[in-house]
């Protein structure tokens, strides 16, 4: 019984490991929840993670909360949760509240942004955070800080202009960023292999004197492994890598897809069988650190706080429509305290 | 004449094209087995074959760098972008390159390209997938922008831009895609790139606008016809060349003008018309030029108060077209 | 105070901001080791450091987008893009990202970054060494935009640029900085963002205009001058957001507005400024509103020919001038 | 004496290998012309392919001239040489003269362009060109024609976003393209360790799927073995080809640069004694193909053919200031045949 241990190996206690498994069986359900709540007509889009919560959870602990930054992209909602998003934030910009943190409503769900948590405010066309993610690392590097600044993206978006510039960038002048590639097999319907002339999207990083690295993204513990030897090879000045985590987008690319049209059912249901939050819920039990019971009380209180958050979300208020033209320019008064 | 829903006419006229000349091909991102987001390609690839409706990796300037390129080697290719929002990645190719390629090579060169891209808002896209680009292009020579804003000219303009010898920018408004229907002429006759339309004739005030603008002035205009305001309508259909004949003679028409656009106002199209009034009919106004238009802010916000606060309305229009003719 | 030429009032005022304030930095190819290809930077990198005047690789888009994300983590970029005709790359990072980042985080985050680049023509540029791309992003909310004419604004524009908690695209016109000289304060103090300035009183009619339309504005009206018309100038300075009531006050001042700029015509700033006097200064109006810019071509050419064909030139706004006058 | 038989074994006539070192010498001298009429005063601009001619003299006739396409950037003119301009076009470019083949005059020297000869128009934004060298070979591929499609761009360049997104975009479509890097060592003063992570340019091929090729690009007969190899793969249908070509710009960037601001004479002495064009007249020697007087003959007649060229391009009329406004869109009655 070799297998139980690896946690303990990696250096994470008992308690982390089940606090990762928490968090991704939050994300799922939460990501479940906003399905139903579109089905039902109450918000009107969803962009999913399911699949990729393993990827992120083991992610996110390898991180240090109190300094490191993150870039992330629409599917990271385990991220964000781990980062100090709650389920109540999410529902409120899932329903577009003013009180979402994110942006006020103003963007789609999947936006994250939070500056007092360094989630740096994201955008839509893809990969531009990539830049914007070397450059908090080349501010990191000129004050002498030692943060580390974590950008994530789909391999369809490893092949944007912006994704090359910034990888070399950071290269050249080995700057404290780690480049996360949520490999999950798809950018909507268009598959890797018509996507991406290489095997790999981690094949890149050589283009960019920097080490790339494969890992298996259904294994939360596997990336908790690259991510944390990612993030203290940049701590000790040894620069940038790219990781890239294999995972599966089990849902639609988002509410408004139909995945029908461009992947078999069998295809989906196998990948469904490696899925990363059962493979979790088993190494813990393998481990001895959680029976039925308790996963079963684990669910039923998030549950709980999820019914309590979408009520509390459906109920909010919008922003006053009064609001619209505020914050083009920063308003008089507007202190950043920078 | 068939009638048809503005998306039919897009779907209709690009597989029209492709049927009656060989050399035109689509391409873009989940144009091909997916059909396109937005279904506009649905059952092309099948019918046309993988090359003749490329799905291509996500990557906009290389989608319209390609573009070119196989333009300059004898193909048409009509380029798909997802959504207008996601243009900006190509700017380059677009105004570096496509607009240039005929001048800079002293009329040896030319750039026969389609670029295709939804636009405009009220679909709840939030700030990126409701952006009007169209003022980024309309300043740019070398390039021609056109924005049907009915099934037949939507038709009809795709075919000019697929058949015209430079290139070409064909926003299709997303929100009219499945909410205006209209009949489409069978023959399948190009409507002819930098000529507008008078949508609807009326005497007190002339409307100068273009897309969804049309059709909430369209609707405007029986509001307050009822209440004896007659309101002269003119589709600019082609936002670059401008039809300044076309604008003039309207504008001379009441003597009072309002432009309506759903893009920001400042230096947007409607700058250009009024400037142009301004210039050539200025001694024929009744009244000063009025714009219309989007609010100053980066795009339209999620929460429906922050959309609505954003769209243009049929009452907002109204509204100033009765300000207007009370003038 | 000290007279200096328009590049050495950048220079400067570069220098002194990254005195004054350590989270400014400069970015951009050759800008370091080189200082810059037009000099701008010379002998910065020597007395700041690698890093505070950082050489770039090759990537407009990197440039600002590494730059927007040092703003995050609370640095002051001074992005340089070594021609504005490069700026097209990085497009997508400045609308889409650098003008839209308050408002889409809802106040939470801001992008206090900003862009120069030299621009304009009239020095051998060629078709891709010239160009004014000013219009581009003059329409775009959460950009600010400015264009100096003189070395005492070059320099106050630059500071209040540089400490403005958004982003401002700074444009110096290439033909300036070694044909214009100019007394600057010595105190540093910043010229606010938004302010018009009066370059020369007249009566008779408003020339509206910016960066060297602004001398040869200046030189025209000396020439008019002689022959009786007295000409008012307005100077813009600042393209986004645009001074309004210096605009219409200046229009109304002689009733009779010509509008002048290198940039294209159609669309472009011009455009916005005669829709604005159009909607809110119509019946002050004596003549039709003017504008004489650049043709209506892609850029201009290499050829001294085709290069002064295009170039406004003194005589020609003279020309303007007195029709107008004699309107 | 095996060496001097290489070019045989490369399958090169006496006769062709002689005819690529006239190129190299006609570019040398032609180069070094436009140099002195802008020192005197009477071009504008020169931007000087001086240590890049044995790369572009061996990837000039390892291609088809009478079916291959060009997409050069703006060093190219041994290359434009070789595809059948001359010394009177490329004056008539330098004088910026209306009977410029490439552009009428409308752009800079450097901007080639030709429609007959397939040489694709360029502009000056680096880059650019490499998307549309894909949509060449797109095409070529679509109608199943047996064209290659050759692009160039310096290793600054390769850090541009569209050298990305277009090496991608070929290697997921197995495009018969060649896209050829010559690594001068500078993109103006930025030196190659400031301005690449990676060591060689060639190192980012495996991110595209295919293959990166290191040459010599001051030996022109192993840059045309590579590009010899790289042409016939994409004729068989083998997909494209990142070669990189190591070279040394000897001049300054341009007439516009000094380039004492930023590397020593030294080093610039010091890649002089590995030219290019010293080491092909060295090899013809040995093979007893030339000899110093047939040398100087050959030089005599190109300086000859360069004198009358210059005569005419500056005494040829500009272009007429009436035609500023032609030719932004297609004119009535326009047909391009196609
Ligand atoms: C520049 C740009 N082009 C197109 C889109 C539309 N779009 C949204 S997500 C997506 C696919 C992204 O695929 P990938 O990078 O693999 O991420 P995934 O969604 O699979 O996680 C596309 C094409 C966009 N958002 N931005
Ligand atoms: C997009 C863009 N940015 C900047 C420039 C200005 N510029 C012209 S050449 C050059 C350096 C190019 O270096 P490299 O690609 O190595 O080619 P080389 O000139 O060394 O042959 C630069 C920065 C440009 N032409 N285009
Ligand atoms: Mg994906
Ligand atoms: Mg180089």
């Amino acid at each position: 019984m070799a297998e139980p241990l690896r946690h303990r190996a990696l250096g994470l206690t008992d308690e982390k490991v089940l606090e990762m498994y928490r968090y991704m069986v939050l994300t799922r359900a939460l990501d479940e929840r906003m399905w139903l709540l579109n089905r039902a007509g109450k918000i009107p889009f969803v962009i999913s993670c399911q699949g990729q919560e393993a990827a992120q959870a083991g992610a996110g602990f390898a991180l240090d909360r109190e300094r490191d930054w993150l870039c992330p992209y629409y599917r990271d909602l385990c991220l964000v949760l781990i980062w100090g998003h709650t389920a109540r934030t999410e529902l409120l910009a899932a329903f577009a509240k003013a009180e979402d943190p994110n942006s006020g409503g103003r963007q789609m769900p999947g936006h994250y942004g939070d500056r007092k948590l360094r989630i740096l405010t994201g955008s839509s066309p893809v990969g531009t955070q990539i830049p914007h993610a070397v450059g908090v690392a080349l501010a990191a590097k000129m004050r002498g800080e030692n943060t580390v600044c974590y950008v994530s993206f789909g391999e369809g978006t490893s092949n944007q202009g912006d994704f090359h510039e910034a990888l070399n960038f950071a290269g050249v002048h080995r700057l404290p960023v780690i480049f996360f590639c949520e490999n999950n097999r798809y950018a909507i319907s268009v598959p890797e292999q018509k996507q991406l002339a290489c095997a790999n999207v981690a094949d890149r990083a050589p283009g960019y004197g920097f080490e790339g690295v494969i890992v298996d993204g259904m294994d939360a513990l596997e990336v908790y492994r690259a991510v944390k030897q990612a993030a203290d090879k940049a701590r000790a000045g040894g620069g940038p890598t790219l990781i890239e985590a294999k995972t599966y987008r089990l849902a639609p690319h988002s509410s408004d897809d139909d995945d029908r049209t461009y992947r078999s059912r069998e295809e989906v249901e196998e990948a469904r069988r490696g899925d990363g939050i059962a493979r979790m819920k088993a190494y813990l039990m393998d481990a001895g650190l959680l029976d039925e019971a308790e996963d079963e009380q684990l669910r039923q209180r998030i549950r709980a706080e999820i019914d309590e958050a979408t009520e509390y979300a459906e109920r909010a208020p919008y922003a006053d429509p009064a609001t619209l033209t505020r914050y083009v320019y920063a308003e008089e008064g507007w202190a950043d305290g920078r | 004449m068939a009638v048809k829903l503005y998306i039919e006419a897009i779907h209709d006229a690009l597989a029209e094209e492709m049927a009656r000349d060989e050399r035109v091909f689509i391409l873009g991102e989940d144009v091909g087995v997916r059909g396109g987001v937005f279904r506009v390609t649905q059952g092309l690839q099948e019918r046309f074959g993988e090359y003749r409706v490329l799905d291509t990796p996500l990557t906009e300037s290389a989608i319209v760098g390609v573009a070119i390129g196989a333009s300059a080697a004898g193909l048409i290719p009509v380029a798909e972008i997802q959504f207008a929002d996601f243009i900006l990645p190509a700017v380059n190719q677009i105004i570096s390159e496509a607009a240039k390629i005929r001048y800079r090579s002293n009329n040896d060169w030319h750039c026969p390209i389609v670029v295709r891209a939804p636009y405009g808002g009220g679909v709840h896209g939030a700030l990126y997938h409701s952006q009007s680009v169209e003022a980024l292009f309309t300043h740019v020579p070398g390039l021609k922008v056109v924005a049907p804003a009915t099934p037949a000219d939507a038709a009809g303009l795709l075919r000019s831009a697929i058949r015209d010898p430079d290139p070409v920018l064909y926003f299709e408004h997303k929100k009219l895609y499945r909410s205006v229907r209209g009949e489409v002429p069978e023959a399948g006759e190009p409507v002819p790139i930098g000529h507008a339309k008078v949508q609807r004739e009326g005497s007190d005030l002339t409307v100068i606008t273009y897309g969804l603008g049309v059709h909430l002035a369209l609707e405007a205009a029986e509001q307050v016809a009822a209440e004896g305001v007659s309101v002269h309508i003119l589709d600019l259909r082609t936002l670059r060349p401008l039809d300044e004949e076309a604008i003039l003679e309207a504008a001379r028409r009441t003597g009072k003008v309002l432009i309506v656009h759903e893009d920001n106002k400042v230096c947007g199209v409607g700058a250009e018309v009024s400037a142009l009034i301004a210039e050539h009919a200025l001694f024929d106004l009744d009244a000063p030029i009025r714009r219309l238009a989007g609010p100053e802010v980066p795009a339209m916000g999620y929460a429906p108060t922050l959309e609505k606060a954003y769209m243009l309305s049929v009452d907002g229009v109204a509204e100033a077209m009765r300000a207007m003719a009370r003038f």
